[in-house]
């Protein structure tokens, strides 16, 4: 048994850091802050860098022009990315490109792969309908076959990304006269497609996500992922690859690093926060959870690699995550006081306001990819085998 | 023991739920928050007119020296409509402060115009001892052959470009105690900073360099007990323990409407068991909340000791308050995540009410003092 | 608005207390602490001479014998008691003869309840059987009408009591043939009636509970409390005030002061546990939320003062204080240290044992008088009207 | 990264869970805590001919010098047993601590009779500074005529009455070390003193008075450094923490069987979405737990800095033990809380392991000290 990285992996992890450190601006950083995750210039050709280096594939097999290395490398990249405050939240490659891998035909792999791996393709999620948000069965966007083509009509909410992506990877209903779940199909196809309305609306961070209209949209058949009407388990697959990404701690233990060392920094008395007892004490029960989300991560990446796919490890692993990120975000602005709540760009804003950020990032984290509370149903019935209610 | 509110209270809650819910809507606290601007003066005026500035100030003066809960009440209402207003700030802190201190012709002087709404303050006393890490320098007040010098910098002042003026607390060199000043933001030697916080739209640093304050600025005409204007900090926190506990009622009640409208899986989502348990925990804590909030406003009043009420109920209904948020959002999804929605207004008021006159743990060490 | 007792309740207080001070002896706090919740010679004796002096019936109307007090009074009677480390967990008096009252047949009244208050009559409670615990309706026990008498064959468990009341207060099925919850009958009769018989069994503290076995055993159509088949109704108003009973927090205060106050003894050096900010903060959270219990307590007690039943508060209240129970109970060990493990009459035993035995009482506390799952759903179904899943 | 255990690892966790699944039943632990009794020795002597008593020694002593994951398994084994034997006291605790600081001629005399389960040894280093309030002094050692006297009190010695020897820790004047002496229990001058705790059966205070010690019971023949023994109980903390992880485990899996069999309201308990996820977050700790345990104890064997290791798998395991049984008992109900069914001894035993060798606040304490 062995928890470390191998000294290849750690080899690894060097030439990473070593490329962000020489690649990543402050300018970089400052338009990632400002833009509310709507890629900029510079994080497009960053994107493209990255393609470019070979790095959007790293865990992806040779054959699909990847690196051919461990999903645990992959997830140090991520984790390296994360320590640099790139947070991308790019599901293109750490779960669509994963089920495309998994599920797509070998057509489809080599029409959408290369275009992922040079980072020119991104795909935005449709799958949240007004009336079909946990319960995504219930959608009622329909997808008609008409010979060759679908013909696609209904609305999605909360698709992020649908602004700048060129794809969207749609979930909608194909036969209507099979039970709820069993008649979805998975559609990828360009943004561009006419019948495409985008529309934005912001979230309370400010940040911009869209409405999409289909409006009779006509699809080559082609366009399907696996086999028609099984959407539902194309998007499971999708899910727990989100899942995972969506849980990864690198992102809070950059928070809380920053906040700890908020705490040490001395005013003019030599008086740190960090000298209360309690404030130490708060701190260390955040850094135990958060090495305990740690070592589920560890987990979930070594299960990967080893060809598992996690499930009841990926859902705990995204409610241990978004809860600590809310909890860790509001203690911390509890314990820095009135100017953690500064945003960005703010005089006098502490930890360049990522704390104020992750506090309102929070509530979308724990609701977000699938409730938490549907994330414990699902670590009870299929990790404890306990039965439905 | 009695623990209902009397018909004149309940009429006066009726009459402020009213006024708020046609006046104060979220869609224009969402504007005012757009706009980093101020509340309307005409809505200021409409609650002069109402008589409810005028409550905890004695009739000498304009007031209608009311009971304490008539005002807790109002207060609550103010924090059920996620407040835009500067009632607290301008009335249950600063009016009140004047009142306690201030001398008799300071009294005549200030209180009646903010009765009639026609004097709009702002509190100016938080100082950041750590902020960058380095202490700042005490805001200072000196005497001058003119009158009286102020220097330093505050923080987190609310409104602070709309007021018409400040009321400063700043040290005075040779004095243990605390002088409170009023001076116009519009002065010479007055710098305001906008800071962005995610909890207030309308924040500000202010910066006094060499600021003339007239003499009769000075309240009380000299410097007052430090404990006065703790005295007047820990009334505020019980009344806004109040407007926490409305606040946090207000937005369960939103959310067990919404639970029991919305549909998932072919029911209310209100139906599964996980969505009623977090909102039991909501309602005990906004019941035991609210309780906590009026028996440290009932004790203030009555004048008996009041520090350890006053600390539970601030530590209780801030928990309280934000976890009710925090609940709402997980229940209401996307539907409070929008910025048009409504629900995040209230979730950030939570956390401002929280971290104002002192976070919780400074509450808490003092319990730890009291035990 | 006015969180105070009246000057005349405070008087009462002093009063009770003065009786307590000069009537509880070390002798009998001895006895209850080691006799297992079996009430002894001494407690027996007690019990009487409360009943002597009225005060078993403070809160009751004047025409059953009672004082005609308040319930704030009858509550204050109970604080003090608590006080005193006297837990009779007496639900004859504080749950059932007010049930009694409000649903009993005159005859009932008269016949019950004046023995009641003098002491001599103690009715244990027969609802839970091994199939039927949380699912009360599910029950099996079964009466059946002949002639005058019905008779009565089933068994029940966990029986608190059943081996020193005189009587048994039973939840049976009368009408097989109705929905589950709506043909079930109260009974009250004598444990001494031919066909009952009593076994014991221990709880994990140690505690003597039983099984009652009901073998045909014959009582009288009057012992039947409220109309045929309303069973489900009494008991859902004997269990609103056992609730407010179970939720008391007055032992759960003494039982901090008495942790405090072990936190603040100094040693040799001078030093006590009290002394680590991270203990006062514990304690303070503590403290916290025993005011908030307190505070749910004072509510309580004013609304059943003023005709209203306690319904969602009821609820709320026994989950705060038997959450708070095990909290305290937990975390005041933890702050203790491993003597805190040590159980009344051990060497060395801190608090003399009550940290102890609370933390063993806890589990029960939170899953006895209906569980604290079904607690929250009667607060979100009756308290917030959410609908049945 | 390696997160599975080795066929042979898992081949000796078959082993011991059939092996204590057989001898080591609740029945058996609950006479133990009626009697007051030890474990008795045929089960040891069982242990021994298995070759579990010899994993942590070396060859030279005729012990397994086995990996420590190969030992961790075994001792979270046992905590999924309910552990009633004195395995991590006497084997992981003393038996390694002698191997740690002995000399030669100490491993070779008392190591092998150790390893063949001959003999037994309790741990008795834990001094209560603040019992009823005051100090106790604390226990001495010093040189006489004869060899050593022993002089003091410890607490809390597991097993005491039924041990061979006592490995007890003493203060040397003029040394700041710390001496380990080994004392039979019968020795003349030794006293026990029964406590009755809710956590073990079998727990004695000992007092030592003007004990005679013979000189090469004196481990290393001096005082030692006090950060041998700190290391020793580290790494009982971290074995420890998977005998943890291993009780949290059982009682999840016997409340999930439980809640899948009881039916309430017509179905099974554990369909209801409270009681699911009351599981699936005892299911997320216990996962965590589980690998924090392992962390730390591989960080230990590879010779890394793991202080800070060793004390999140101690408070993680150790509250994830705790939940567990709590959570068991919310969903047991009464079949948990009689004397004569099981669950509630594994509680006891969550309980006795937080607080054996410190509890969370002192580790809570040191991690502050680390970050």
């Amino acid at each position: 048994m062995d928890f470390r990285y191998s000294a290849e992996q750690e080899q690894f992890r060097q030439q990473i850091r070593q490329f962000l450190d020489d690649n990543v601006s402050d300018a970089l950083r400052e338009e990632i802050a400002v833009s509310g995750h709507s890629p900029g210039p510079l994080a497009t050709e960053f994107l493209k860098l990255l393609g470019k280096q070979g790095w959007l594939g790293i865990g992806w097999p040779k054959e699909h022009g990847g690196q051919g290395r461990s999903m645990i490398e992959q997830s140090i990249f991520y984790h390296e990315l994360d320590l640099q405050d790139i947070h991308y939240g790019n599901l293109t490659i750490t779960s669509l490109a994963l089920t495309l891998i998994k599920l797509a035909s070998e057509e489809q792999k080599q029409q959408y792969l290369p275009h992922i791996l040079s980072g020119d393709l991104e795909i935005c999620l449709g799958y949240t309908e007004p009336n079909a948000g946990s319960d995504l069965a219930s959608l009622s966007t329909r997808a008609v076959r008409d010979g060759d083509e679908y013909v696609i009509t209904g609305q999605k909410v909360y698709t992020t990304g649908a602004h700048y992506a060129s794809h969207i990877w749609l979930l909608a209903r194909t036969d209507p006269t099979a039970p709820r779940h069993k008649g979805l199909s998975v559609f990828i196809f360009p943004l561009a497609t006419p019948g495409v309305t985008v529309r934005p609306i912001y979230t309370m961070e400010g940040i911009r996500t869209n409405e999409v209209f289909l409006d009779e949209v006509r699809v080559p058949a082609s366009a399907m992922i696996g086999a028609p009407n099984s959407g539902f388990y194309t998007i499971a697959v999708a899910l727990d690859f989100e899942r995972v990404f969506m849980g990864k701690y690198t992102k809070i233990r950059r928070n809380f690093d920053a906040l700890l060392a908020c705490c040490k920094e001395t005013d003019d008395a030599g008086q740190a926060r960090y000298d209360d007892p309690v404030i130490q004490d708060r701190l260390v029960r955040l850094h135990i959870d958060i090495e305990r989300l740690r070592l589920l991560c560890t987990k979930t990446a070594w299960m990967i690699d080893r060809g598992k796919v996690p499930n009841a490890e990926a859902s705990a692993q995204k409610i241990l995550a978004s809860e600590l990120e809310q909890r860790l975000a509001d203690e911390g602005i509890q314990i820095l006081g009135p100017r953690a709540l500064l945003e960005y760009g703010s005089p006098h804003v502490p930890m360049q306001g990522y704390l104020a950020q992750s506090w309102l990032l929070a509530p979308m984290m724990k609701f977000g990819g699938g409730t938490n509370e549907i994330q414990r149903d699902i670590v009870a019935q299929r990790g404890l085998g306990l039965p439905r209610g | 023991m009695e623990l209902d509110l009397t018909s004149e209270q309940q009429q006066i809650k009726d009459a402020v739920r009213r006024f708020l819910s046609r006046e104060c809507t979220p869609a224009m606290v969402r504007k005012m928050r757009e706009e980093h601007a101020a509340l309307p003066r005409e809505i200021w005026q409409s609650m002069a007119e109402l008589g409810w500035l005028s409550l905890p100030f004695a009739d000498a003066y304009g007031g209608a020296g009311s009971d304490w809960v008539t005002l807790a009440v109002v207060v609550e209402e103010l924090g059920r409509a996620c407040d835009p207003t500067p009632f607290v700030d301008c009335i249950v802190t600063c009016g009140w402060l004047i009142q306690d201190v201030g001398s008799e012709a300071q009294k005549q002087q200030w209180l009646p115009p903010l009765i009639e709404g026609k004097l709009m303050l702002s509190l100016a006393t938080h100082e950041e001892t750590a902020l960058h890490g380095a202490g700042t320098p005490p805001t200072t007040l000196r005497q001058c052959p003119a009158g009286l010098r102020l220097d330093g910098r505050k923080y987190f002042v609310v409104n602070a470009d709309a007021s018409d003026f400040l009321l400063v607390s700043a040290a005075m060199p040779d004095s243990a105690e605390t002088s409170l000043v009023l001076v116009s933001p519009k002065a010479e030697g007055v710098e305001l900073i906008a800071l962005h916080s995610l909890a207030h739209a309308n924040v500000h640093e202010v910066r006094f360099n060499n600021v003339l304050v007239p003499q009769e600025q000075w309240l009380g005409d000299g410097p007052v007990a430090q404990s006065r204007l703790d005295e007047a900090l820990d009334r505020t926190q019980a009344f806004q323990s109040a407007a926490a506990a409305g606040g946090a009622r207000q937005v369960l009640e939103m959310t067990v409407a919404y639970a029991k409208e919305r549909e998932q899986f072919g029911k209310p989502i209100g139906s599964f068991q996980a969505v009623q348990h977090m909102l039991a925990n909501v309602w005990t804590d906004v019941e035991t909340a609210w309780l906590a909030a009026y028996e440290a406003i009932t004790y203030l009043e009555a004048g008996l000791p009041a520090a350890e009420k006053v600390a539970i109920a601030k530590c209780a209904s801030n928990a309280t308050f934000l976890q009710a948020c925090f609940t709402a959002h997980q229940i209401f999804g996307g539907m409070g995540y929008m910025w048009e929605t409504d629900l995040h207004l209230w979730t950030r008021k939570a956390k401002e009410i929280e971290l104002a006159y002192g976070g919780p743990h400074r509450y808490r060490r003092r319990l730890a003092a009291l035990l």
